[in-house]
């Protein structure tokens, strides 16, 4: 019943989140960790158009493919031993 | 009963939670704090769909299609600035932690307690 | 306490926690199912009414303007707060970096690549209120593109673009202009941030009346504010670099 | 008269553009100016908002869209005489700190103008709002700029610490505040408090409705500082600006307050009236023990703010049990006690920015007898906390008085007792450590209060009398608010109205002005004879613990071998939970959040 009313392409994505949003928690190296939460940025911005949500998901794209990584990648620069 | 969206939004909200208790780095905090808020997106958005509808824009399309709902895009248009701002002031208040105790391990900061 | 005590203690909590979300959805819409009002009734007045196609931006902007206004400010506010907290105690001087990108090749490359994306910002603002886009998105886009000089020239031409002396002033013109916007309405009698041009032709770039300023403001501000961030990170990045201190 | 309303929120966030705009090209004084009067002016509208809301609610649609059918499509003010008046208070204690940061701060460069300008408009634009995200955006404006300055002192570790712990936990309640207003969209399709509490009205309550108000309530509680979502309080509160502190105690505090009993009232009563007994019992009894957990937590600090923080702490319990109480007079209690109570604690506050500066320390035993040259300074200090125990007729007696008459009618007189212990305890631990730092009574040592890092004092402070002066002036308008002819009435009636929901909703969604109001005197609101005694007895409470504090070491050593043998180790753990780690911090989050849930899960159906 739960599968029924969805989609298909809704299922895999929203899948593909849990288990992204998943793995950037689990991932305790930081430096590991921005690259997988670039990927989780990318599915939620596959996740939003599926959503039909195009406003939000350009806002995402640009938040997580430039904002997110800049200031992190910095801060792990400047904090690395 | 069709509730798999909000699951996947209680489960991102949860696990986030338990990335910032669990946490030895700032830095990592500050990401799964981004992690939890992202569950609140997609809460949103997956309340205001409906089935079959486009984006609430009505550019080449008559008035009247079905269209989800617009206001919790607004709403969550406003909630990802929020988390930018968020996370970039936790990672300034983080350089200079670093600058001054050589650690971002925020169990050993240990300097205000009791 | 002991990390264990924590954690034996927050994974029967979160437990609970993560039982009290299900238990919430027990009785909430189908997904898909959704019929609220709000969005239903804005869905259907928003383009006879203020002849803007892209109910969302005209929500932003429109109808909850108020809201992105205090949204504006968070972000104006939160960049304002990391300039306090990332404040030099001694004056820093990293006009002496050289160049870092030799190659002419690299130069024309992204100087053409800078042009492109700062028009797609620019397109982003400016039709927000017809297609996908708007203040936020095209702001922080032009403020990325911004960012490209930083890849593809040096730190010195970054450093006078992304200058305080220049963004500050175009973000307290972003912020206050928001402001401003709605306090010329009250000035005329009507409630604050009320649309005065009237709807404009839908489809164009008019097309958001008084609400055309807002979504300017707010891409200024967007784009100002997130330079200043940027460029507080990177003073953080490459003026120890400069010194030869290296990290830390 | 309805174009005033905006402007409490709006003027300091213009104000705060131009001073950027302008930062770079302009004198020091030009920042300061703007910030003054831009605040000044907020606080003037606030006031005048509040004189003229008393007849009837003023209401404000941003973009002038008025509601059709019913249903809000915009984002509307609706003012009610409490919310203005908090938002008065808030502007006013801004303006305070502005002024006071004026001579404090001298080196202060322009963002931190900028920061304090905005904050004042943000606490505004929260009391004023009538619509539940735009709270939501008025709560986040405020942290965003708390933040920061909570970690304004770049250069020592405390300071920072304290904001990590600040940001990090005010975030995870605003994300379970966003994912409560979702639920509540998905059932109700509307984001307007009133046209929300309409929805839910005369329907049967679900899971759904409990845990939104689960996730608000709780989300708002951890701006008030409530057991156990207050351990980033304190932190933040030792190691901010003493100006910063003014507003963090005396207004932000009290407006997550403020957001429970909003939401209470045009939401959750519409579906839990006729449960309100379970709502009532674990939010009484959350405000009870955060009253004494605050109280004696505060009598085993020796770091003057941190001692004053859970003061803050335990007067946010107080006034907890004036909202949770649920009725008109307990809620014009707490009305008046945020009122007395931010004044006599912005006044402290100020206090210890001046010891700082004069004295370059904030710990009471390293400030031993180092007080005695000056006994302004000292009187100010001492006088305040005494304003803060609820002497009859003294500070915040009569909010006192409020919850004491409203805990008689609701049959649950046993809280008074208890507000009282918590109201002495806290008082008594002030009074001890004025008389240590301006007497020099008692021993320089003491194993019960544990030293903090210390605090750089600022650098240039400039005219001295001056900052006394604000801080005497606060003393004197908090002290005096238990003897203003006609408050008390003026706060019931504002509770009454606060608490009328289906008046409010006719107001807002359909336009139908509430009726005239009655003619209210201007007398002294009488109280009962209770009251009086429990304020005398909260006052012997303080002495015999201020004293208790001072000279333990007289007492025969069979009594403090069993009392240390006894007391130590609870003491010991409850110091441990307030341990500075974020972790730890969450974890507790979570852990409140699960067990109020749980209750009202099993108890409101």
């Amino acid at each position: 019943m739960i599968v029924a009313t969805l989609h298909p392409l809704q299922w895999t994505i929203l899948l593909l989140v849990v288990a992204g949003a998943t793995a950037v928690v689990l991932t305790r190296d930081v430096q590991r960790q921005i690259v997988v939460n670039g990927l989780y940025g990318i599915l939620l911005v596959i996740l939003f158009t599926v959503f039909a949500a195009p406003d939000v998901a350009l806002s995402m794209l640009v938040v997580g493919t430039v904002g997110y990584p800049l200031v992190v990648l910095i801060a792990i620069a400047r904090t690395r031993k | 009963m069709s509730v798999a969206p909000y699951l996947v939004a209680g489960w991102i909200c949860v696990i986030g939670i338990y990335g910032i208790v669990t946490s030895r780095n700032l830095i990592h905090l500050a990401l799964c704090l981004t992690v939890t808020q992202s569950s609140t997106y997609i809460l949103l958005l997956a309340i205001g769909y409906v089935k079959g509808g486009g984006p609430p824009i009505f550019k080449g399309v008559k008035l009247g299609t079905t269209a989800v709902d617009p206001v919790v895009q607004s709403l969550t248009l406003t909630d990802i600035v929020v988390s930018v701002t968020v996370l970039a002031l936790i990672l300034a208040l983080a350089l200079n932690v670093h600058k001054e105790a050589d650690t971002i391990n925020p169990d050993e900061i240990g300097e205000l307690s009791g | 306490m002991t990390r264990r005590i924590r954690i034996a203690m927050f994974v029967p909590a979160l437990a609970v926690l993560g039982g009290l979300l299900a238990w919430s959805l027990v009785a909430i819409p189908k997904f898909g199912d959704y019929r609220g009002p709000y969005g239903y009734v804005l869905n259907r007045v928003v383009v006879p009414e203020r002849h803007m196609s892209n109910v969302v931006t005209s929500v932003v902007f429109d109808y909850r303007g108020f809201d992105t206004m205090g949204e504006e400010f968070i972000l104006f506010i939160a960049v304002t707060g990391i300039v306090l907290l990332l404040r030099k105690q001694e004056r820093d001087d990293a006009g002496e970096l050289g160049d870092e990108i030799g190659s002419p090749g690299v130069r024309i490359a992204g100087t053409l690549a800078v042009g492109v994306s700062v028009l797609v910002a620019l397109w982003l603002i400016a039709f927000g209120f017809v297609t996908p886009g708007g203040g936020f998105q095209g702001g922080a886009a032009l403020a990325s593109s911004v960012l490209l000089v930083f890849l593809v020239a040096s730190w010195r031409s970054w450093s006078g673009l992304a200058n305080d002396k220049v963004l500050d002033p175009l973000e307290g013109i972003g912020a206050g202009g928001y402001v401003v916007v709605g306090l010329v309405a009250l000035v005329d009698g009507l409630p604050f941030l009320t649309n005065l041009l009237g709807p404009g032709k839908t489809g164009t770039l008019v097309s958001g009346g008084s609400a055309t300023f807002v979504n300017w403001c707010a891409g200024i501000e967007v784009a100002a504010a997130l330079l200043v961030l940027f460029s507080e990170f990177l003073e953080e990045y490459i003026v120890p670099l400069a010194r030869g201190g290296g990290t830390t | 008269m309805s174009w005033i309303v905006p402007l409490p929120a709006v003027i300091p966030l213009l104000g705060a553009a131009v001073i950027t705009a302008v930062g770079h090209f302009t004198p020091r004084i030009v920042h300061n100016l703007l910030a003054v009067a831009s605040t000044g002016t907020s606080f003037v509208f606030a006031l005048i908002l509040m004189a003229s809301s008393v007849p009837q609610e003023r209401l404000h649609w941003f973009g002038g869209w008025h509601p059709r059918g019913g249903v809000a499509i915009g984002i509307g003010f609706a003012v009610d005489p409490l919310g203005a008046g908090l938002a008065a208070l808030a502007s006013g204690l801004t303006l305070a700190a502005l002024l006071y940061s004026l001579a404090f701060l001298e080196d202060a460069s322009h963002p931190y103008h900028v920061l304090m300008t905005a904050f004042g408009g943000a606490m505004c634009g929260f009391a004023l709002t009538g619509d539940l995200f735009n709270m939501f955006v008025w709560f986040e404006l405020m942290g965003v700029a708390a933040y920061a300055l909570a970690g304004f002192k770049i250069k020592e570790l405390g300071p920072l610490q304290g904001g990590i712990n600040m940001a990090v936990t005010n975030t995870v309640g605003a994300y379970l505040i966003v994912t409560g207003i979702a639920l509540l969209y998905a059932r109700t399709g509307a984001l307007n408090l009133a046209q929300i509490g309409h929805t839910l009205a005369g329907k049967k309550p679900d899971g759904l409705v409990v845990v939104a108000l689960t996730l608000l309530v709780v989300g708002f509680l951890v701006k008030a500082a409530i057991v156990p979502f207050h351990l980033w309080l304190a932190d933040a509160h030792a190691v901010a600006p003493a100006p910063v502190c003014v507003l963090f105690s005396g207004a932000m505090v009290e407006l997550g307050l403020l957001a429970v009993a909003r939401c209470y009232w045009t939401i959750f009563d519409a579906p839990f009236g006729l449960h309100h007994h379970a709502i009532r019992g674990v939010l009484v009894a959350l405000g009870i023990v955060t009253a004494l957990l605050g109280a004696l937590m505060c009598f085993l600090q020796s770091h003057l703010k941190r001692l004053l923080a859970y003061s803050t702490i335990s007067h946010a319990g107080i006034m907890l049990v004036g909202i949770a109480l649920l009725d008109t007079k307990s809620l014009a209690g707490a009305a008046t006690m945020v009122l007395s109570h931010g004044l006599l604690k912005g006044s402290l506050f100020l206090c210890c920015g001046i010891v700082l500066a004069e004295l370059h320390a904030v710990d009471e035993l390293r400030l031993h007898g180092k007080g005695r040259n000056f006994p302004l300074l000292g009187t100010i200090f001492a006088v305040a906390g005494v304003g803060l125990i609820g002497l009859p007729y003294v500070g915040t007696y009569l909010g006192h008085a409020q919850i004491d008459e409203g805990a008689t009618l609701d049959h649950v007189a046993w809280v008074q007792p208890l507000l009282a212990i918590a109201a002495g305890l806290a008082g008594g631990a002030i009074l001890r450590a004025a008389a240590r730092v301006f007497l020099g009574w008692g021993p320089q040592e003491d194993w019960l209060l544990r030293q903090q890092p210390s605090e750089e004092p600022p650098a240039n402070v400039g005219h001295r009398p001056f900052l006394l002066a604000v801080a005497a002036l606060m003393l004197v308008l908090g002290l005096a608010v238990s003897l203003v002819p006609g408050l008390g009435q003026r706060a019931e009636y504002g509770a009454k109205r606060f608490r009328d929901r289906a008046a409010y909703a006719r107001e807002v969604l359909h336009g139908v002005p509430t009726k005239g109001t009655p003619r209210l005197p201007f007398v002294l609101q009488p109280t009962t004879r209770e009251s009086v005694l429990y304020g005398l007895g909260a006052g012997a409470i303080a002495l015999l613990v201020a004293a208790f504090g001072l000279w333990r070491h007289r007492l025969p050593d069979a009594w403090r071998l069993l009392a240390g043998r006894v007391a130590g180790p609870p003491l010991e753990g409850l110091r441990a939970v307030h341990s500075g780690v974020i972790g730890d911090y969450v974890m507790w989050l979570t852990v409140g959040t699960a067990v109020i849930g749980g209750v009202w899960a099993l108890t409101l159906r």
